[in-house]
């Protein structure tokens, strides 16, 4: 054991830790609330600056070997959680002064950097349990809503679920083959043996429920409209990445075979639609964002049908995109005192002429989201069509484009609502404030680098 | 210099400068700038036809303007044609223009759009100009659609009349249905030559090896192209309805020039009608049936320029017949015959309603011929010249289209010399009513209308004089021989080729029979036919509402057009059918929406049941096709 | 000695029956007692197949999920707690104020 | 048929009982103690197989401290709560038949009825004895040994940052 | 400089704008209207001079730029001018001032954020016409969508939502299926040829199966045919005609809707040849239904930009059908057609919106007799009429004589073989010329004529910023109308490629599969 690559190889997730020790340390000694948001950030900085050092020099190593390691690629990819984090990170300031929150995010987003680099199935369930975890709790610190509790147990209940059925799927994996490396499971992918395929299905099936796949999402709608915003901004972004980043060490490079690829592109499907269908009547934001995640949550799985180095590059370009564009939404999102409120669509009518950079801000999200050019969210969605068209299921690719194509109809509402309807009476006054903006900026700078040079990221591939 | 194009451009400047400048510069400019032109085209038609003549009988002169658009080694070339017929036409246009324009100047003197006024008799000989100069079909076709639109636009010149506007929209329309005609024609000339020029569609069909294309087909539908312009039935529903226009107009437009075009048209491209027995055949038979039936419908016209435009309509119809029966030269003969005096009628008509201040009812009026004795004097000339009264005008070219009616070999019959004699019967009786109702009988005017009448300035009745001169003895020239090398007469069959000298006499005989005829009824004034009218209610109410076929049209084209666009196509298609099933499509995601919303019922044990629903399906799934 | 078979079958069944537990039972405690069976039943499988396999992996990853499992009851009781207080009730079925 | 195949199969059956009772016991106690019988019994499951260190920790962690804590609170919670009355949600029916399915599609994915049974004690299996268990674990997963660390502290975070708010909204 | 440089900058400057419209300081609505302004003139002259070196006698690109952009999947920035492409260029660009000009007044709500999108859109469609790569052209494409969205829903009328999320949601859907094909496409060429790349050049000479081909075809058809649109697919058209703003019922009716044309000629006819030749009598049909049936629904409006916008589906239907007769002379005609139209059209949504700036009505039956209370609207309206239904020496008529020339050539061989579908589908769109005539002079005089009477009369007559604007359109009309030969030209080498590549030496027109 080098004690060296030790340090090095978890750079991110130590300096992660260091953040959590540190906020740990200032609570028991001061209490003093401001300070946790300053380290939490300062860490989050760090950690995300380690990621991208770690990438850009093509660092390979690792210290535990066969159950954690690091290479290019997962650097880029825990780069691309820490930095999400950071605008999310900005915009919980003003919700939550409490050193708790900040360890608690630093933990999952520990536990979200452990997926991408883990090589044993114990690792991976570790670093999924260590993300959702914290997570439970908080939904629950949105003190806005009174109905928070409620969606922190509907989330544990079935993410505990999720967590037995994960595990159970690992049994069968490990019974299969003997062995508790992640190989094992895109070993079983090629198996046309059913013990090994049931296990698969196990796996794939609690992903499915932590990502938010139809019939697995019951909890999404709930616990994002439950909870506050910043944490439905978490929610939204790094667990799905998280998720999917753990599916994608599972899934390496390994082609899915024929079972098991209806499965992997029927429920995804089913997500699209029912995720676009369900969103169109939502009244609020949260919610509807929710199901607009179940619906990406779709797109991403379809990235996993096609095989090769392409489903990497799709899924991280995917998340990425996918997850700033969310985060850029709920930086720029109008807060009023009232939580149940503000949240409501109707809130956001006439934005634009009361707070014109949010609108646009808010705008340039939901395009994006709908995947329409030149909005970056299209070179994703491409990418991902791409690849299940170069896998060979030209059907599924246009079911899914087309089940794509009924998400544009509620995306268009929120512009509409922000740009073409006049504003109402009650409306919260909704001040900006500068780390919002801040966060704002920090999403809008990158979206812009992809807009343009989507092969920036591409490339590194 | 090249001299056609300049002919064809003058009047075009005179357009432009009349009407972008006309009303900053007041009228004097605009009578200048409007007559002086075209009689300066009329001066360069002269120096063409003097160059023509010195090149020999079946010369022509050619110039390329600018290659309009060009097609691999194919285009279409803007260019000049010049040859006899042309010069005939060019200057009873620029001839008889100009003698219009000058009368102009008197007609509409008070009228508040006078440069406006010249502007579009301008821009109307531009394009008549371009239509008879033109060398390929398209050129033509182009001035074929922008007398048209001229007409169009004089028609509703007093537009502030919706039914004036609407003549003028009519006018347009039914000639845009002939055009159609015209276009299919060209289109299929161009497929079958890869020429639209007219002298090489000609050359082709008069070579050897036929085209590979039906002449009839493409006879027959220039020839629809026609009946449009030339107000043939059943497209002739237009010319009558034009009369809404002033005066003037109705001379020049729908009586001396535009009208003619599609004769000209025919005449022009006798080498496609001399090989289409069928199309000359249709062509002849719409003719005399045209001139046959419109003569009827003028018998009870009451409307001075009524009786005149229906006069034209079956004059027109004598001129196709003519066409029909291979007599080119003979059809050319009468229209440049009928130029002259129709529109000294027209004019005369013009001037009488100029006296009495507006009034246009035959009924209302007589007595005249003391009140204004110059229009009465060349009015009487043009009626005998279009009667048919040797020796004036219109009896030689009437005469001779009545004789090849019956002999030519190129599809003359009896029958068709029937026809035709009887609308020249029928012509000679109403216009002759026309004078006696005028001019001659006692007077049926109101008191304050009498005390109006005076007669015209001079620019009216010197240009009438010029007219009536011009109608006295414009028959004396032998136009047919002088066409003859470009339009062939054709023979005449071997069993009536003594007869010729015979049938002269028959025709005067027509005519004077009709002149009598007329005489009788209307001597006294109206009462005698009025008693006729009684005794035929039925007849004279079909004659009278034209046999209905405005209102046919309406019943069976329009109407149907209308409801079909308004309840199948916008009702049931676009609003029903398409926008239908899009808002039923979009309802259907909307109920799916909020069928969706209700599963999401927030019992936690159903979200975990939805879970375990799909773990149980998948992995029944995989079993099942493992 | 004892069938790999009747064992797995067995942690199956308590599989199942957990989360039955889960989807019937109305009372949070309750539910939450399922979901510890059903991670019962998952050691149960591991051990067996850990046994099977002749590897020690398995094992090892028992001992995780008994960290884990006491950590999520740590979080979850804590959340029950609080609902019973806001709804003054255990009642799960109640729990549907988010809804649609 | 040996007396420990035997005794594997009477604690299968008591924990299969347990699990039944948990399902139909009215009182949230009740159930309690029919997990803790069911854990127990894989305990003497667990044990029969020797596989000694699980059974230990079975019963230590989860008997000891899990349903310990959780009995407490069923106390501290004794109220007379409608779902003590009632116990079954509207999902019983389609539950029953949901987990009756679960079971059989996984026993029919994974269970090979006359496959060979376990020799626990072969020789190449290994030794689930406490040290050298131990000293393989610490060896092996030391990294999983950290991270459980963080885990628990995440946990307890969590667990202070609930109650701290739950008692603000309170006051 | 060099030659690419201008071509760049044309294509930028819009974007340039936008940036500095943005910048520009919050209430300066005459500035940002003079910025605009500006931009566009300068990218007109920019346009003007790229048309005059651009040399029709060369086959390919001209002033060409490629550079890499996505080098993993072969997608570059490519961009040039070529034959197909450079009377619509200049089109849009010669469209920009006047657009700007024409909504000098009318938009007072949001002048900054109107602006921004009239450059965005102006950025956007230079942007689909000049792409060579397909990735490059999908997202201008699509980019169109947006602005387009805005300038509807935000400065539309009354039922402005309705005409923008159903004009969204049209043409998105077709799109969506586009992609589809577009990446199926790639990825076949990848396979057949072992290098992924969007470049069209390459992508044209990828041999598909007949079937596939089919496929793909209808797909991009569907996008394309939604844009033009054809019938059936047509209905969102009025409707954001209607709504629309003058500026936005301009851009749409003078450029968007060439797009579709557009399309077929620069993507779904070449890249899939066989099946265009298999699927074209029922392009042909739909070409000369939407001929018919646009014009027919015309004549029963009873409001201005409907009659105009229901003749614009006429008029498209000529465009398709010159292309679809695969003879040289319609293709041209086609091409001449789609200027003269974006002309037309955009001329006459400006002068409506000129007098809806008067009186707020666009029902026919509010007006009456404008030729006397309006002399000068009345004659640019007459002739913008007289060119819509085709007059000879306008525009109008160039492009539709050469399209149904174009198209009987077409369909005689055809009727000689046994085939009388081309022929009888010619015929009946010849009696598109009469209906036409009979819905723009019915307007014409119902507006014009007759007795003189409008909402809030007494009505100011064209300023002299609305006559320049119409000069320009007017001008602009005669000059294609007598001298059409020198944009011919320019087109005719690209134009007779693209029937080469389509029509595959023999013309097997109509020829059903």
């Amino acid at each position: 054991m080098n004690w060296y690559d030790v340090v090095k190889a978890m750079l991110p997730e130590h300096l992660l830790l260091a953040g959590m020790v540190i906020l740990l340390t200032l609570e028991i000694l001061r209490g003093r609330p401001r300070d946790g948001f300053v380290v939490a950030f300062l860490a989050l900085a760090a950690a995300a600056a380690a990621a991208l050092t770690l990438h850009m020099e093509g660092y390979t190593g690792a210290p535990f070997s066969g159950h954690f390691s690091v290479g290019p690629d997962a650097s880029l990819a825990k780069f691309a959680l820490i930095a999400l984090a950071l605008p999310v990170v900005l915009i919980s300031r003003d919700d939550f002064a409490e050193t708790r929150y900040y360890v608690l995010l630093l933990a999952s987003l520990y536990g979200a950097c452990l997926l991408v680099s883990s090589d044993s199935l114990p690792t991976l369930f570790l670093g999924l349990e260590l993300m959702s975890m914290p997570v439970y709790a908080l939904v629950l610190l949105a003190q806005l809503r009174a109905d928070s509790a409620e969606a922190a147990l509907k989330y544990l209940v079935l993410g505990g679920t999720a967590t037995a059925t994960f595990l159970m799927g690992v049994a069968l994996l490990y019974g299969w083959s003997g062995s508790m490396s992640t190989a094992v499971f895109a070993a079983a992918l090629g198996s046309s043996d059913t013990l090994p395929v049931a296990g698969v299905v196990l796996v794939v099936a609690s992903l499915f429920l932590k990502a938010a796949i139809v019939p697995f999402h019951g909890w999404a709608p709930d616990a994002y409209e439950g909870a506050s915003v910043p944490v439905t901004a978490f929610m939204a972004t790094i667990i799905k990445a998280g998720v999917l980043f753990a599916a994608l060490r599972l899934f390496e490079t390994a082609p899915v075979t024929r079972p098991l690829v209806d499965v992997l592109a029927v429920l995804p499907l089913v997500s699209m639609i029912w995720g676009n269908v369900a969103a169109i009547r939502q009244t609020s934001f949260r919610r509807m964002i929710a199901y607009s995640s179940i619906a990406h949550a779709g797109y991403l799985f379809y990235a996993l049908l096609g095989a090769g180095p392409g489903r990497a590059q799709a899924v991280v370009f995917y998340v990425v995109v996918y997850g700033i564009m969310n985060v850029l939404a709920f930086a720029v999102l109008p807060r009023g005192t009232d939580d149940e409120r503000s949240d409501r669509l109707e809130s956001l009518q006439g934005l634009y002429q009361r707070r014109p950079f949010a609108a646009i801000m808010l705008g340039i999200a939901m395009l994006s989201l709908a995947g329409l050019p030149p909005m970056p969210g299209f070179v994703a969605k491409f990418l991902v069509f791409r690849n299940v068209l170069a896998a060979g299921y030209t059907g599924y690719a246009v079911l899914g484009l087309v089940a794509s194509y009924l998400g544009i109809y509620f995306y268009l509402r929120v512009i509409q609502y922000m740009f073409m309807n006049p504003a109402t009476a009650d409306q919260p006054a909704g001040h900006p404030r500068r780390l919002a903006l801040a966060a704002s900026l920090l999403c809008l700078a990158p979206a812009i680098v992809l807009t343009f040079f989507p092969g920036w990221l591409l490339d590194r591939f | 210099m090249k001299l056609l194009t300049v002919i064809v451009l003058l009047p075009l400047a005179g357009f432009l400068l009349n009407g972008l400048l006309g009303r900053r510069l007041g009228r004097t400019f605009v009578s200048i700038v409007g007559c002086g032109l075209p009689i300066l085209a009329f001066l360069a038609t002269l120096k063409a036809v003097l160059l023509l003549q010195a090149a020999g009988p079946d010369a022509a002169l050619l110039e390329v303007a600018y290659r309009w658009a060009s097609f691999g080694d194919q285009g279409f070339d803007v260019a000049f044609y010049f040859d006899r017929l042309t010069a005939v036409m060019t200057l009873i246009i620029t001839g008889v223009g100009s003698l219009i324009h000058v009368y102009s100047t008197g007609y509409m003197k008070d009228d508040p759009g006078y440069a406006r006024y010249f502007a579009y008799l301008n821009l109307f000989l531009f394009f008549m100009l371009t239509l008879v100069l033109g060398r390929s079909l398209l050129v033509c076709f182009v001035g074929w659609e922008g007398v048209g639109l001229a007409s169009y636009l004089l028609i509703g010149f007093w537009f502030e009349d919706p039914a004036k506007a609407a003549a003028g929209k009519k006018a347009f329309i039914t000639n845009r249905v002939g055009d159609a005609g015209f276009l299919l024609g060209l289109f299929l000339l161009y497929w079958a030559l890869g020429t639209v020029n007219m002298d090489e569609i000609n050359a082709a069909f008069a070579a050897p090896v036929a085209p590979a294309v039906s002449a009839s087909l493409v006879g027959v539908l220039l020839f629809i192209g026609a009946t449009g312009k030339s107000a043939q039935i059943p497209l002739h529903v237009w010319l009558p309805d034009a009369m809404a226009g002033p005066t003037p107009v109705s001379a020049l437009i729908h009586a001396a020039t535009m009208v003619t075009a599609g004769v000209y048209l025919v005449a022009r491209l006798h080498g496609i009608y001399e090989h289409a027995p069928e199309a000359s055949q249709v062509v002849a038979v719409i003719g005399v049936l045209t001139a046959f039936f419109a003569a009827t419908i003028a018998l009870v016209q009451t409307d001075i320029k009524k009786v005149l435009a229906y006069s034209t309509v079956s004059q027109l119809g004598l001129m196709f017949l003519a066409l029909g029966v291979g007599a080119y030269g003979v059809a050319v003969f009468h229209v440049y015959t009928h130029a002259f005096f129709k529109a000294c009628l027209f004019l005369g008509a013009g001037s009488v309603i100029h006296a009495l201040g507006g009034e246009q009812d035959i009924r209302k009026m007589g007595g005249l011929w003391r009140r204004i004795p110059l229009t009465f004097g060349t009015f009487a000339v043009a009626t005998a010249a279009i009667a048919g009264i040797p020796p004036l005008a219109g009896f030689f070219s009437k005469d001779e289209i009545l004789w090849f009616a019956l002999a030519s070999q190129h599809g003359g019959s009896a029958a068709l010399w029937v026809l035709g004699s009887a609308a020249s019967l029928l012509t000679s009786f109403y216009m002759f009513r026309l004078l006696w109702l005028t001019f001659l009988t006692p007077s049926r005017m109101s008191h304050d209308t009498e005390h109006h009448v005076h007669e015209s300035p001079f620019s009216m009745t010197g240009v009438l004089i010029v007219l009536a001169a011009l109608s006295a003895i414009g028959g004396f020239f032998e136009l047919p021989h002088f066409l003859e090398p470009l339009l062939p007469i054709p023979a005449v069959a071997g069993s009536l080729e003594h007869y010729e000298h015979t049938f002269v006499f028959v025709a005067v005989a027509v005519a004077l029979l009709g002149l009598a005829a007329a005489t009788f009824m209307y001597r006294r004034g109206l009462a005698r036919g009025e008693a006729l009218a009684a005794r035929f209610p039925r007849l004279h109410r079909i004659l009278g509402g034209k046999y209905y076929i405005d209102e046919l049209y309406e019943a069976v084209l329009y109407r149907p057009l209308h409801w079909v666009s308004d309840r199948v196509f916008l009702g049931l298609g676009d609003r029903l059918l398409i926008d239908g099933s899009l808002h039923g499509l979009a309802a259907l995601t909307r109920r799916a929406s909020g069928r969706l919303s209700r599963v999401q019922t927030g019992q936690l044990q159903w979200y975990v049941a939805m879970a375990v629903i799909g773990v149980v399906g998948c992995l029944v799934w995989v079993w099942r096709h493992g | 000695m004892a069938d790999t078979q009747l064992l797995l079958g067995l942690s199956f069944v308590l599989f199942a029956l957990g989360l039955v537990g889960v989807m019937v039972r109305r009372n949070a405690l309750v539910m939450l007692m399922c979901m510890e069976l059903m991670l019962n039943a998952v050691i149960l499988a591991l051990v067996t197949f850990s046994l099977e396999t002749a590897t020690l992996s398995g094992a090892v990853l028992v001992f995780l999920i008994f960290v884990v499992a006491a950590a999520e009851i740590a979080i979850a009781i804590p959340i029950v707690l609080q609902l019973s207080r806001q709804r003054s009730s255990l009642d799960v079925e109640g729990y549907d104020r988010l809804q649609g | 048929m040996t007396i420990d195949q035997l005794l594997v199969y009477f604690f299968g059956a008591c924990a299969m009982l347990g699990g039944v009772l948990m399902l139909v016991a009215r009182h949230p106690m009740r159930v309690a103690l029919a997990l803790i019988s069911c854990m127990l019994s894989l305990a003497g499951i667990y044990a029969m197989l020797g596989v000694h260190v699980v059974a230990v920790f079975q019963v230590l962690i989860y008997v000891g401290a899990v349903m310990v804590f959780m009995v407490y609170v069923i106390m501290l919670l004794d109220v007379r709560d409608p779902s003590f009355v009632r116990r079954y949600s509207r999902m019983l029916l389609p539950g029953v038949v949901l987990g009756a399915l679960l079971a059989g599609a996984l026993g029919v994915s994974a269970v090979r009825l006359g496959a060979p049974a376990i020799q626990p004690g072969a020789s190449a299996a290994p030794s689930y004895l406490v040290q050298p268990f131990s000293v393989e674990f610490l060896r092996e997963y030391w990294l999983h040994f950290e991270l459980t660390s963080v885990l628990l502290v995440a946990a307890v975070v969590a667990a202070i940052a609930i109650i701290r708010t739950g008692r603000r909204s309170d006051g | 400089m060099g030659e690419a440089t201008w071509l760049n900058w044309l294509l930028w400057l819009p974007a340039l704008g936008m940036v500095a419209v943005t910048a520009l300081p919050k209430g300066r609505d005459s500035l940002v209207r003079s910025v605009t302004f500006g931009c566009m003139v300068l990218q007109f002259f920019i346009a003007a001079i790229l048309y005059q070196r651009f040399d029709g006698t060369v086959a390919g690109l001209q002033f060409a730029t490629d550079v890499p952009w996505i080098r993993d999947w072969g997608v570059g920035y490519r961009i040039g001018l070529d034959g197909l492409n450079v009377l619509l260029v200049s089109l849009t660009a010669f469209l920009g001032p006047l657009v700007v000009a024409g909504a000098w007044n009318a938009v007072h709500k949001d002048v900054k954020l109107f602006h921004v999108m009239v450059l965005f859109i102006q950025f956007a469609m230079l942007g689909t016409f000049l792409a060579q790569d397909l990735f490059l052209f999908y997202v201008f494409w699509e980019a169109m969508l947006i602005p387009m969205f805005l300038i509807i829903g935000l400065w539309g009328g009354e039922r402005r939502i309705y005409a923008t999320l159903k004009f969204v949601l049209y043409t998105a859907f077709g799109s969506i299926l586009m992609l589809a094909a577009l990446i199926y496409l790639v990825l076949y060429t990848h396979g057949s040829s072992g290098y992924m790349t969007f470049d069209l050049r390459h992508l044209s000479g990828s041999q598909l199966p007949l079937n596939t081909q089919l496929w793909l075809l209808s797909a991009f058809a569907l996008s394309f045919a939604i844009k033009v649109p054809m019938f059936p697919l047509h209905t969102w058209l009025p409707d954001a005609h209607v709504e629309a703003p003058t500026t936005g019922s301009v851009i749409l009716a003078g450029v968007l809707l060439k797009m579709g044309t557009y399309g077929f000629m620069k993507l779904g006819f070449p890249l899939f040849p066989e099946a265009a030749r298999a699927m074209m009598p029922v392009i042909m049909s739909l070409a000369v239904i939407s001929i018919v049936y646009g014009a027919c629904l015309a004549l029963v409006q009873t409001d201005i930009k409907k009659i105009i916008a229901y003749s614009s589906i006429s008029h498209l239907g000529y465009v398709m059908l010159g292309l679809a007769s695969l003879d040289l002379i319609g293709i041209q005609g086609a091409i001449l057609q789609m200027v003269s139209h974006g002309l037309v059209a955009g001329g006459l949504f400006l002068m409506v919106g000129m007098i809806y700036e008067r009186t707020h009505s666009r029902a026919v039956a509010d007006y009456g007799g404008l030729a006397r209370m309006l002399p000068v609207f009345s004659v640019f309206f007459t002739i913008l009429t007289l060119a819509s239904i085709g007059l000879p020496t306008t525009s109008g008529f160039a492009g539709e004589f050469m399209v149904l020339l174009g198209a009987f050539n077409a369909a005689w061989p055809a009727h000689l073989a046994g085939n009388d579908l081309p022929l009888t589908l010619a015929v009946i769109a010849v009696s598109g010329v009469v209906l036409g005539a009979l819905y723009m002079l019915w307007l014409a005089q119902r507006i014009l004529f007759g007795e003189a009477r409008a909402p809030h009369a007494p009505l100011t007559d064209l300023n002299s910023r609305e006559t320049a604007i119409l000069v320009a359109i007017v001008v602009a009309i005669f000059a294609i109308g007598l001298f059409p030969g020198d944009p011919l030209a320019k087109t005719e080498l690209a134009a007779s490629e693209f029937q080469q590549r389509v029509a595959g030496g023999t013309i097997q027109l109509g020829s059903a599969r």
